[in-house]
């Protein structure tokens, strides 16, 4: 779950992390209270914000109601604006980069850290790559006072005890909540010491449910907030827990694994076909899940074919083909199915897809070629 | 030989007594591999298709060699239940399980390489070398013996392209899952490297996807150490761009998350590329597979 | 510092390891609220309590006024009792033995487990120690599930969640506070589930700086309860921080090594003579630190010489010389003095006792025969 | 050669600009040990005595070899010290601090053990093979180079007995203070198996103490391994019986906590008692040293 930006701060702030006192505006009227000359930021999930014109400084009530009202209309990225944090403007002598992640490479939780932060970071880690501090620490001994040192002496901090906290409460966070990135660009030094200017913080959502009330308080928030509007397929694969991106073609696409979704895509693509979506089920796939799939896809209006890639080790056919079976029955497919079947209790799977009269192919390319001809042959029959 | 595993491999089947561990169990004994024991914790004393139920490894292990585990613990019990593994001294782990936290992946693989187990996953279907071994759940009908090592990152797409193998009479030493990352346990890299070392591999196949900085490294070592040919085959080249990790992400991956960058690496190491599994084996047969 | 019984068990309490209700009572009107049959526990810092007589079962209010008269006059080793634990008699079908400390072997935290705990428990230790269950863990990991199933199963409790609870509370409490041992004995089964009858807990004194709170409040109930009977020499020396044992002999004796101390100890034994305390400095003494060492040792009105034994690395003897000069100058010392002196800066200290008439020793040997013929010079002069 | 340190071995002094730490660098330096460094965190740039003091283990290691630390860093901070000179990859260090929390040295010794630092402490004064390098605080006179390995729990003990033995002209080949206890980055053991592989070394002098059960494991590798005599001296036979911790004291070290048991276990395994310190010169001559 990616955070905004007042919800990263909040966080922050609660685990001791200097941040502006802000308060999150949601109509032209609450401007009442602010202390000018104020920063207004548009609250929405993508970064290049400031570029969108999300960032509005403003010296008194008039002008701050007038851009609240502008920023409350406008689409950031595809993102409507439906909040705003409001700040005092803080008077910044330097711009510094603070970031905590699990290093890849090492696998092992890692401090990013450069001198010069906001937004000309990346860059600089294009241009000059060895300014920025990579510091991966081990995970059962936590953050090293030594650590904490080093990355301070690079960035010239001068308030080091503060610098010390910030790392820590970071590190705390990002331990205790399952968080995947706490990021803060700007840290900014000012005349009153170190404060997080902008945050980002990514949690796991694997790990949610170590965390249900915080996930619980924080998803509300951005469900008021809404992250963008979604059709009612995404909606639909919300609430189904099914792994669902939305595209701009007309072959549906249910896989039961990523990388074949993925290769699926490719293969669709390249014969000139275009997907309607991305949607995978798992592992853990069974035959309800199989048949909320369908009704997942089949509910966007564009898909004019839809194909079923089944290659199954832990999925099993045939329960695959029972969840085909088990949506056929609640409602008809209107559209031309292809059904490509291989795998794990094969047999039972195809006997049973033969039995409602669906010949599953073996043949992944050939499965393609058919569903890119079947959208073909519909535009053709159209046009 | 083949890497990891092979036919004398002794098995242990961690949450032996669950739906897809009984059903796995039967088909790992059915296809020759020699599942010794099972551990569920409060099942201890029973059996499952014949094979002996416990409720801790130590127990397992005072009546049987362990070799591996294949783990059909669910995620958030499996930083416990590898525990039990590492602290047994076994040492290879499959994690099948998906959806395991971040932070317990970090001290999972951390708390292994201490203790020398080696970890494949998590989100794996696990490995198998056709023939000796299967520590997995691949369908059986895509598998046959032979000189090509597979190595992937899904395990669905492992299957395609081994069908489109075995398909073509082209078999395999060893497929190895890698598992589905963000974090993995064992890395291409590594893998890579135990191929080459391995004297019945005379080809390896190498199948990633978008994302990561992975398959540079992978390209990296192919470049410096590999003399056995590998193909190619990156998905995701039509996927959209995925939401990055903030400016972090763009600091630690820079431009090679793209499936696009990875294909040029992986070409300029000397790798073969594919498009789809189909090629593959022509790819090999021209390659003198 | 060694708790009290009734310190451990609330410790262990705020932890949620369940334990009998208790009341510490300190006078015989305190029965008044108890429920009968009760079992009353002196409270005092040392085991084998309950074969000297300090734990009674009583059964009406009389009979627990009498008894807690009784106790709060007598002493259990040594130590006089002042405060008893008044708790509810418990129905016990088993004993149990659960500990937590660190293998010295490993390095590592380790559960020590047993089925039959209670009095037995030492017995079971020598006779058949493979009844024993000691299980290490790594520090960094912490208690893994797999060994609280494995001590559960070991032990065959019917309860594996409290069980477990009550493991993991140990742990938390062991790690958390510091401990260096967590000992709950007997851990009773009975017809309400595990209990902690009885528990032993033994805080880290080199931490005591991470939790002066708690170790406050420890320390005061301590000295309201008073450990034992202290001689001026034992207070001084607890006030100076100074690592003194009171013996029963007439040589005082002054080291800055514990090595050397119990070696000074066993040669001035073996010598024929009689030690009348143990106390060294420790590696950081400085002139001030052997001052009140001479202070504290000659407290002890039983002193008939007093040997100083120095061979200094880190400790620096021109500091030492200062120290003996410093205590001459404010007192003089009327039983005779010994001074060994070797080690760093030994030429600058051996100058300076000399300049206030001590020539010092250099063999230590020759040392304690010195002393103790003193020793017994001085008595053959009374006798 | 001699164990741990030799005349090539580089140190460098954490809490070099302490009283104690500046201080005992002179006379380590004046003793011909190679001090290449000092770290004390904030004072980076400065020099003590000519050694140039950084305010980072990494910034003196671009600058010079680093084999050994010696840490003068008090007990409160030793841990947050140690964890510098672990993740700075130098094999040996040496730790001063008495009174180091128990909970942290578990932490120290396993993060030393899991990266490959030898620890030598906590509460020790170090080690030094005279004439070659010093690493610790002993006084120089008692010091004289030759065939004898000493190890000691207490650094003043170890003092008195080579005090003996160089009066008497026995050299020492190392002298190692294992530390005060109640834990231990190396064990006895650990430093027998170096003196009985160590060329150098023909005789080793063992000084223990009351409590613990290390003497009889120590006595364990004499029996088993040793070719090499040892002569020991435990001390604390007078001393009274300390408090024990609990039952579970009794239970890990039963009755071995008494200098007796310890006496008896080293000359059950073919060791030389001796009783005091002036005995040892003696016995070491019968031994024909």
């Amino acid at each position: 779950m990616r955070l905004f930006e007042f919800q990263a701060k909040r966080l922050l702030a609660e685990c001791g992390v200097p941040v502006p006192p802000g308060i999150l505006i949601r109509s032209p009227s609450e401007v009442a209270g602010l202390a000018f000359p104020a920063v207004l930021k548009a609250q929405v999930p993508v970064g290049g914000r400031g570029k969108a014109g999300g960032i509005r400084v403003v010296h008194h009530a008039d002008e701050a109601r007038m851009a609240v009202e502008e920023l409350l209309g406008t689409r950031i990225r595809g993102y409507p604006v439906r909040a705003i944090l409001a700040e005092p403007r803080v008077k910044v002598s330097r711009e510094l980069y603070l970031a905590l992640l699990v290093d890849p490479r090492t696998n092992r939780p890692m401090v990013i850290a450069s001198a010069a932060g906001g937004m000309e970071i990346e860059e600089i880690a294009r241009q000059a790559p060895e300014q920025i501090v990579r510091k991966p620490f081990d995970p059962f001994i936590g953050l090293p006072s030594h650590l904490i040192r080093s990355a301070g002496k690079a960035l010239a901090i001068q308030d080091a005890p503060t610098f010390g906290a910030i790392l820590e409460a970071m590190v705390g966070l990002f331990t205790s909540q399952d968080a995947t990135l706490v990021e803060i660009n700007p840290l900014a030094e000012t005349p009153d010491g170190l404060v997080a200017l902008d945050a980002k913080i990514v949690l796991d959502d694997k790990a949610a449910y170590r965390h249900t009330e915080l996930f619980a308080r924080l998803s509300e928030e951005q469900k008021e907030l809404g992250r963008t509007d979604k059709t009612p397929a995404e909606v639909l694969a919300e609430e189904r827990r099914i792994t669902y991106i939305l595209l701009e073609g007309e072959i549906g696409l249910i896989t039961d694994g990523a990388g074949t979704g993925m290769l699926t895509l490719d293969l669709i693509q390249e014969a000139g076909g275009r997907p309607a979506n991305f949607c995978e089920m798992g592992g853990l796939a069974n035959a309800e899940i199989m048949a909320q799939a369908m009704e997942v896809v089949l509910a966007n209006p564009r898909v004019k074919a839809l194909l079923i890639s089944l290659i199954g080790g832990l999925t099993r056919m045939d329960e695959m083909a029972e969840g085909i079976v088990r949506y056929l029955e609640r409602q008809p497919v209107t559209v031309p199915l292809i059904v490509r079947m291989c795998g794990t209790q094969e047999e039972v799977g195809k006997a049973t897809l033969r039995r409602v009269g669906i010949e599953p192919f073996d043949d992944l390319d050939e499965a393609v070629r058919r569903v890119v001809q079947a959208v073909e042959g519909a535009s053709a029959c159209r046009s | 030989m083949s890497i990891l595993i092979d036919q004398n491999t002794q098995v242990l089947i961690q949450g032996i007594t669950g739906t897809v561990g009984s059903f796995q169990a039967r088909i790992m004994r059915d296809s020759g591999t020699r599942v010794v024991a099972g551990v569920t914790p409060g099942k201890g004393g029973a059996e499952v298709h014949g094979i002996p139920v416990y409720d801790l490894i130590e127990e397992a292990a005072v009546r049987h060699r362990i070799d591996a585990v294949l783990s059909f613990v669910p995620a958030r019990s499996a930083l416990d239940a590898a525990l039990e593994v590492i602290d047994a001294g076994i040492p290879l782990l499959v994690l099948t399980a998906e959806g395991v936290p971040d932070q317990d992946m970090v001290k999972l693989v951390r708390y292994a390489a201490i203790n020398g187990t080696t970890v494949v996953g998590p989100d794996t279907p696990g490995l198998v070398s056709p023939g000796k071994c299967k520590l997995g759940v691949h369908p059986n009908r895509v598998l046959k013996p032979g000189p090509v090592g597979v190595l992937s990152k899904s395990g669905a797409l492992s299957y395609e392209v081994c069908k489109a193998l075995t398909e073509q009479g082209i078999g395999q030493s060893t497929i190895v899952g890698i598992g589905g990352g963000p974090l993995w346990g064992l890395s291409q890299q590594a893998v890579l490297r135990l191929f080459q070392q391995d004297p019945e591999t005379k080809a390896v196949v190498l199948l990633g996807e978008v994302g990561g900085t992975m398959e540079q490294e992978a390209a990296a070592y192919i470049e410096a150490e590999m003399d056995k040919p590998v193909v190619a085959l990156i998905v995701g080249r039509a996927a959209p761009a995925g939401s990055r990790m903030g400016h972090a992400g763009a600091i630690i991956e820079g431009e090679e998350g793209t499936a696009a960058s990875k294909i040029e690496a992986l070409r300029k190491a000397g790798a073969w590329i594919a498009h789809r599994p189909s090629e593959i084996p022509l790819l090999l047969r021209r390659l003198g597979v």
